[in-house]
C-alpha cells in the first residue's frame, strides 16, 4: 500500500501547475471561461505540448499515461487552477477513439480538437436511453437527432458520437463539426459546450458495438470530474482559511467564532473523504469495480462540493457573491460538476441498484 | 385554535385575486415567472397600478395613505401576488423608508418625500453596508462632518441594491467618534445628483448587476436632510431591521417556486421516466413540501404574535433563517432538476428548437447562485443566530 | 385564523399538566415505565377520572372531545411529563369502536382497559398487508394469526384486532385478552406492548369492512404521537437551556460558546416547525386531507424528534448518557416515537406517492 | 499510489484470518455478533488466547512483549477481528497504560506491572473523568498530596469503563494548585483493593452498566506508583490521547455493522417487500456505504502519514469525528431496520416462538443509545472541532 504519487506524476503535476499559474491568472481564466469561444486556442497547443492530452491515453494508444491516477493527476491539478479548457471532451474522446482503435495522434498532439457527444435532452445521462440514429444514405452513413450538452462542442473540430446503427445497436460514429449544424454556447461556471443537430449528416462509423466503450469512457469522465472537484476544493479550502484569519468583524479575526471554526474543521474533513474516494476510484479504474467505485466517488464527491460551495461563499459574507472575487467562481465550478456526466443521484441509484439486486448483493471488500 | 380564514379574510382574498386577474399585466407576470430581470418602467408600471388602488404602501397608517391592513390581510396581499407572478414592491422606499419617516421623521420630511414614494416621484436606494462593516454593522466608517447648515459626507457604501434607478438614498453615516461606536451613527437622506457620488455597478456571481457600490466625495447635504436626532441612527437602523419584516420568511417565493418545480418534475422526462417518479427526487420533493407547509403555519403564528404584541420580536429572526433555508433547498431542487440543460451561461440561454428547457426553468442555476444572498444580505444567518441565542434564549 | 386554544382545551392541559407534575415524579415515572405491569391502575383510574379519556371520543360516541385539537392537547401534555400510561392504544380502541357503533363507556370510564392490535411482524405499518384471518368455528368466528407490538397489550383487559374474514376483506373483532396468548413486555423508552397469539381463539366481529376506520384511528393515533412528541421537546429543550445557562466549563457557562448557541438555536426553530406542522395535521383531521397531512407531521415530526434527542445527549455531554438524568428518557421516547405507527420514510412514501401519481397531482392549498 | 497490499502483508492478513478461524471461540464471537454482555472471564479467554500468539499487545515494542507490527499490519489485524467478531481487546492495560509505562515509567514500574498485564494478572481502568470536568480535563479536582513516602487521594472519578472487572486504577490527579491547571496534575497507579475506594456503577441510558464512579476517601498511594514526574501528568494524558488512538476511527466497527445491517435489509420483509428494495432505505444504506468506503482510505492515507512522520498529528482528531459519525448513522439504520420490533426493552427480547427478530439485531435499540457515547466520551467530538480549528487549521 502506497500513497505517494510516482515521480512521473509528481513531476507533470508541478509542471502543469507552474504552467497555469503562469498562464492563466484568475483575469484570464475569466475573460477564457465567460468569452468566445470559451477557451484559448493558443493555451490549448502550449498544454498539449507539456504533454497533458498525452497523460490521458495509455501507451499503446500513443499516450504516456492513461491510469486512472494518471488521469486524476491531470484533472486535480487543472481543478485547483480553474482551468476552463475543454479536457472533458478531449478524454471522453480519448477513451472512445481508443477502444475502435483509431489514431490518437492528432488529438494527442493538440492538432485536431475533439469533443464526444453522448447525452441528449432526454437521455442525460445514462447511454442506454440514447435515441440518436445512423441509417445507411446513397454516400454512406448518416445521423439524425439531436445531441445535447456535448461539453468542448463549441470548440472542437470533430466529434465522436454515439447514436443507434438502424435504430439497433449503440455504436460510434466520427463527424466532422462543420458537418452538422452546431449552437454553442458559453457555460455558467465557464468554457463552452453546444447543442448538436444531426440532420442526415454524413457520419464514418468507428465501433460498431459500443455500449462497453462508453460506459467505460463516462467511468473515466467521471473520475476526472472528482478529481477536478478535488483540486478545486483544495484551492476552495485555502481560500477561506486564509480569508477566516485575515478578516476582523467585532473586533477580532472571524475565525476566532467558534461556530466558523467548527463549521471550517467539517469541511476540512469532509474534502478529505473526497479525495479518498477519488483515490480508492483511480485505483480501481480497470478491474471489475470501476463502474462501482467511479459511482461512489461521484456521489460522495457531489455531495461534499455541493457543501464546500454553500460554505465557501456563506462564510466569505458577501464578498464571494461577487464576479471580482475568485471565490465565486469556484463555487460556481464545483456545484456545476454535479450536472456533468450523472449528479449525485444518478450515481447513488447505481451504488443503490447492487444491493437491490435478488440474491446475496455487493461484497464491500 | 382555528387555520382557517375569517369570512372577511376570504373577501378580501377574493377581492385581491380579482385585482391581480384584471390589473397584473400579463408582460410583467411572465417576466417574473420566467426570471427574466425587471426594467425601472416595469416596477413604475405595476407600483402605479397599486397605487391607483391604494394597495402600494401596505404597511403603512391609513392617514399616511397605506391600507390599514392587519397582518393576515397583509400575509394574504403577499401570496396572491406571488402566486400570480407579481412584480414584488421595490421595498426602499415603501417598506424601509416610508415607515421611518412616519415614525421619526419631521412633518415636513414626511410631507416633502412620502408622496413623492407613492407616485414614484422618487426611487430610493439603502446605503448601510460598508466594504468593512457588513454583518458588523456598527463598525461603519462612512463620516458626515456639520459644516455650518451642511453635512460633509466622504466614505464608501455597497451592495446597494437596484441603486442604477435611484435618484435618491437613505444612509447611515458616522456623526461622532466618542462612546461605543453604535452611538455615534446617523440616518441621513442624500440627493444622488449632489456632486460628489458615484455609483458604480457590482457584478454578481451568476453574471448580473443588480448592487452597486456608491462612493462619497465631500458630498455636501443640508442639515435638514437629518432624520431624527443626531446619533439617534442606530435606533432607527434597529426599528427598520425589525419593521421591515412583514414577508421577511419569503414565503409567497417559496410557494411560487415550489409550484413551478413541482410542475416541472411531472412533465420532466429524463433516462426513460418522469423526473417526479424517481424516489430521490420525490422525497427531497415531499420533504421540503413538508418543511414549506410547516412554515406556512409558523409563519400565520408569528404574524398572530405580533398583532397581540403589536411588534415583530426575535421570531422574525427565525422566520429569516428558516424562510433563507426553504428558499434556498427549493432553489436548489431547481437547479438539480434540470440536469445538464443547468449549465448554459443566463446570457447564452438559447429559444426556439435549440431550447434545453422550458423558459421558466431556463434561469434556475443563476437563481439558485444569486439567491445565495439570501441568507447573507440584510442580516447573515449566522448574525440572526446570534440575535436569537441572546435576545430569544438569554444564552 | 386563530392560534389560541378554547378554554376548555385549556383548562384540560392544564388540569392534566398539574396532575402530571404532581403523580409523576421523574422515579416513579421511571418506575412505572420500566417495571411490570408497565403503568400505574390507580393513576390510570385517576387520570380517567380527570376527563383525559372523554376528551379522546366525539360528545356523539359519549366523550367530550375527540377533534384533532383534542387529541393534541391531551398527548402534547402527556409529552411534556413522559407519561408512560398506555393512552395510544386507548385512542386506537375509541376511534375503533366507534367507527364500529361500539359502547365506548366503560373504555371511558377507565372500567376496562382495551388496546388495539393492528400491526404485524411482517406489515408493521400498512393495513392493507394484515395477515391474520378469521374463520367461522363451531362457536362463532375464531382468529388465527399473530398480532406485533400492541401498544398497551401487555395491560389491557380486552382487544380490538384488524383481520381479515375468511381471507378477505378487512375486518374488526372484539376480544378477551385472556382469551389470546399474551407475550407483554417493557418498551426501551418505558410503558408496555406485547405479541398477541391467535390459534382459534373466539372472537366477536364488531366491523365488516374496517379498512377506512383503520386508516382513520391511524391517522388519529400519529397525530397523537406528533403532540406527544411536541411536548417532550418542549421540555427537552427547556432543560438542555437549562444545562446550558448553568453548566460552566473552560471557566464560563458553556451556553457561552458560539457553536453551541447556533445548534440550540436551530433546534428551536425546528421544534417551532414541528409545532406548526401538528396543528396543521389536527387542523384538518375529518377533512379530505387529514390522511395526507398527517403523513407530513408525522414525517417533519420523525426528523426533528431525532434531532432534539441526539442534541439533547450531545450537548450535555456525558450526562445525559446516564439512566440518572431525565434527560436521557425525554431522548429515548423522542427518537422510538419513529418506530411507531409509521416511521419518517413510511409517512413520507405517502406523501411522495400523490406526487408520483398519473395526472396533475395534489394540490397543495 | 497503490492501493493494494503488498504480498508481505497479504500473507499475514491470510495468517491472521487462519488463526482466528482456529482459535476464536465460537461462543465468544457469537456474542459479539449479538451484542450480548461479555463477562470478565470471556475478555480473559480472548486475552489468553492472544497472549499465545504473542499479539495480544498490538501497539508495544516487541522487547516489551509486542509484535513489532507496522501500523498497517495493526490496520489489517483489527479489521480481521472485526470480521470474525472478536471481542475488542480491552484497551485500558493494553493500549493505554502500557504505552505510557513504556515511556515514562521506571524500569522498575515495567517489570512490575507490564508482565501482568501480558498475563491479565491485572486488569486495569481509567480514572481520568470527574463530574465536574469532562471535557475540560484540565479542571479536575481529584487531589493527592503528599504525606511522607504516600500520597493521600481524595476526590472521584467518573465514566470509569468495566471498572467492575478491574484491581487497578491509573489516574490524573491534582498534585499543585499552582500555575496553570494543567501544570499541576499528576498520573498515578493506584491498587483498587486500598482502603478508602468505593466503586458505584452507573446506569446508562439504554439500561446496562458498564461504566462506574470511583470514590476516594484518604487513600493512602505510595509514592513509587507517580508515573514520571510529580506534576507532568499533563504531558502523560496528551501522549495516551495522541498514541491510544490506533483505531480511533473505529472503522472494523463499522465494517462489521455495515455488513450486519446489508445482510439484514436484504432479509427484512416489511409492508410486502425487502426492506432493502425501500428505495429511501437503499439510498441510506448506499450512503453510509460509500462514506464508509471513502474512511477506509482516509484511515490508511492518515497511518501511512503517521509511518512516515512517527506519530499521530491532529488528523487522528479528524478520524474521531468522521469515524464516531459513520457508526453512529450505522447504529441508527440497524435501529430503524427494525420497526416498531426495535421497542423492546433489552432484557425484555423475546426467545423462542415469540422473538421478533434474529438474535443479532435484538440489541439494535440498545446499542443506538449506548453509542451516542461515541461522540462524546475520550475528547467529545466538540473538542476534537476546538483541537483542529487550532492545531491543523490555526485559527
Amino acid at each position: 500500500m502506497d500513497f505517494e504519487p510516482t515521480e512521473e506524476r509528481r513531476l507533470l503535476a508541478e509542471t502543469l501547475a507552474r504552467f497555469l499559474a503562469a498562464e492563466y491568472s484568475i483575469e484570464h481564466r475569466n475573460s477564457v471561461a465567460y468569452s468566445e469561444p470559451f477557451h484559448d486556442p493558443v493555451k490549448w497547443r502550449a498544454l498539449a505540448d507539456l504533454g497533458v492530452l498525452h497523460a490521458l491515453a495509455a501507451p499503446a494508444d500513443g499516450g504516456m499515461g492513461g491510469a486512472g491516477f494518471d488521469i486524476a493527476t491531470v484533472f486535480e491539478t487543472l481543478g485547483a487552477a480553474l482551468c476552463p479548457e475543454p479536457f472533458l471532451g478531449a478524454l471522453l474522446s480519448v477513451r472512445l477513439l481508443a477502444a475502435a482503435g483509431c489514431d490518437l495522434a492528432p488529438l494527442l498532439s493538440g492538432q485536431i480538437r475533439y469533443a464526444a457527444a453522448v447525452g441528449e435532452t432526454d437521455a442525460p445521462y445514462d447511454p442506454a436511453e440514447i435515441g440518436c440514429e445512423a441509417h445507411r444514405g446513397r454516400n454512406g452513413w448518416v445521423l439524425h437527432g439531436r445531441k445535447s450538452v456535448v461539453y468542448g462542442g463549441a470548440s472542437a473540430e470533430r466529434l465522436v458520437i454515439a447514436a443507434r446503427a438502424d435504430g439497433g445497436a449503440l455504436a460510434l460514429w466520427e463527424v466532422a463539426a462543420s458537418d452538422a449544424r452546431i449552437s454553442g454556447y458559453g457555460m455558467i461556471d465557464g468554457g463552452n459546450a453546444a447543442e448538436v443537430f444531426l440532420d442526415g449528416t454524413p457520419a464514418a462509423m468507428i465501433l460498431p458495438e459500443a455500449g462497453a466503450a462508453l460506459q467505460d469512457a463516462l467511468d473515466h469522465g467521471a473520475l476526472a470530474l472528482c478529481a477536478e472537484a478535488v483540486g478545486a476544493m483544495d484551492t476552495a479550502q485555502a481560500m477561506l482559511l486564509d480569508y477566516l484569519q485575515t478578516r476582523r468583524q467585532f473586533g477580532r479575526p472571524i475565525g476566532s467564532f467558534q461556530a466558523l471554526q467548527h463549521r471550517m474543521v467539517d469541511l476540512t474533513i469532509e474534502i478529505e473523504q473526497a479525495r479518498s474516494i477519488t483515490i480508492l476510484a483511480a485505483g480501481n479504474m480497470g478491474t471489475d469495480r470501476q463502474t462501482r467505485t467511479v459511482s461512489m466517488a461521484k456521489n460522495l464527491v457531489g455531495r461534499m462540493a455541493k457543501l464546500v460551495a454553500e460554505e465557501l461563499i456563506q462564510m466569505h459574507g458577501g464578498i464571494a457573491m461577487t464576479w471580482e472575487y475568485p471565490a465565486s467562481h469556484f463555487a460556481k465550478r464545483l456545484v456545476m460538476i454535479d450536472h456533468q456526466l450523472g449528479d449525485t443521484d444518478f450515481h447513488l441509484h447505481r451504488v443503490m441498484a447492487e444491493h437491490m439486486r435478488p440474491g446475496n448483493g455487493p461484497s464491500s471488500g | 385554535m382555528d387555520l382557517t380564514y375569517s369570512p372577511e379574510e376570504r373577501a378580501f382574498q377574493v377581492e385581491v385575486r380579482t385585482f391581480l386577474a384584471e390589473q397584473l399585466p400579463a408582460d410583467l407576470s411572465e417576466k417574473v415567472r420566467t426570471g427574466a430581470e425587471l426594467t425601472k418602467s416595469d416596477h413604475d408600471r405595476w407600483h402605479a397600478a397599486l397605487n391607483a388602488k391604494g394597495w402600494l404602501a401596505t404597511t403603512w397608517p391609513r392617514g399616511f395613505g397605506g391600507p390599514g391592513w392587519t397582518p393576515v390581510q397583509r400575509h394574504i396581499f403577499e401570496e396572491e401576488c406571488c402566486r400570480a407572478f407579481a412584480p414584488r414592491i421595490v421595498p426602499f422606499g415603501l417598506h424601509m423608508l416610508g415607515p421611518v419617516l412616519i415614525e421619526f421623521g419631521t412633518p415636513d420630511q414626511q410631507q416633502a418625500y412620502l408622496p413623492r414614494i407613492l407616485s414614484g416621484a422618487d426611487w430610493w436606494c439603502q446605503g448601510y453596508s460598508e466594504p468593512g462593516a457588513g454583518s458588523d454593522l456598527a463598525s461603519l466608517k462612512t463620516r458626515a462632518v456639520r459644516d455650518g447648515d451642511s453635512y460633509v459626507v466622504n466614505g464608501q457604501k455597497t451592495w446597494t441594491t437596484l441603486g442604477q434607478y435611484a435618484n435618491r438614498i437613505f444612509c447611515l453615516v458616522r456623526t461622532s467618534a466618542e462612546g461605543k461606536p453604535q452611538q455615534g451613527i446617523s440616518f441621513l437622506l442624500v440627493d444622488l445628483d449632489t456632486p460628489g457620488i458615484e455609483m458604480r455597478p457590482i457584478r454578481l456571481i451568476e453574471g448580473g448587476c443588480e448592487v452597486n457600490e456608491v462612493f462619497f466625495t465631500d458630498v455636501r447635504v443640508p442639515v435638514t436632510n437629518l432624520v431624527g436626532a443626531e446619533n439617534q441612527g442606530w435606533t432607527i437602523a434597529k426599528f427598520l431591521l425589525t419593521h421591515e419584516r412583514t414577508n421577511i420568511a419569503g414565503l409567497g417565493f417559496s410557494i411560487q417556486a415550489f409550484e413551478q418545480l413541482r410542475s416541472f418534475a411531472r412533465r420532466r422526462r429524463a433516462n426513460g421516466k418522469r423526473l417526479v417518479d424517481d424516489p430521490l427526487f420525490a422525497a427531497r420533493l415531499s420533504e421540503i413540501e413538508i418543511d414549506l407547509e410547516a412554515m406556512k403555519i409558523t409563519n400565520l403564528r408569528m404574524l398572530a404574535e405580533a398583532r397581540k404584541t403589536g411588534a415583530p420580536g426575535p421570531e422574525s429572526s427565525m422566520l429569516k433563517i428558516k424562510g433563507t433555508q426553504i428558499r434556498q433547498v427549493l432553489n436548489d431542487l431547481a437547479r438539480r432538476a434540470l440536469g445538464p440543460a443547468a449549465v448554459p451561461f443566463p446570457s447564452e440561454v438559447l429559444g426556439g428548437n435549440a431550447a434545453l428547457v422550458p423558459p421558466d426553468q431556463a434561469m434556475n442555476a443563476a437563481r439558485y447562485f444569486n439567491n445565495r444572498k439570501l441568507s447573507i444580505f440584510g442580516g447573515s444567518n449566522e448574525i440572526q443566530r446570534n440575535i436569537l441565542a441572546k435576545a430569544k434564549l438569554g444564552l
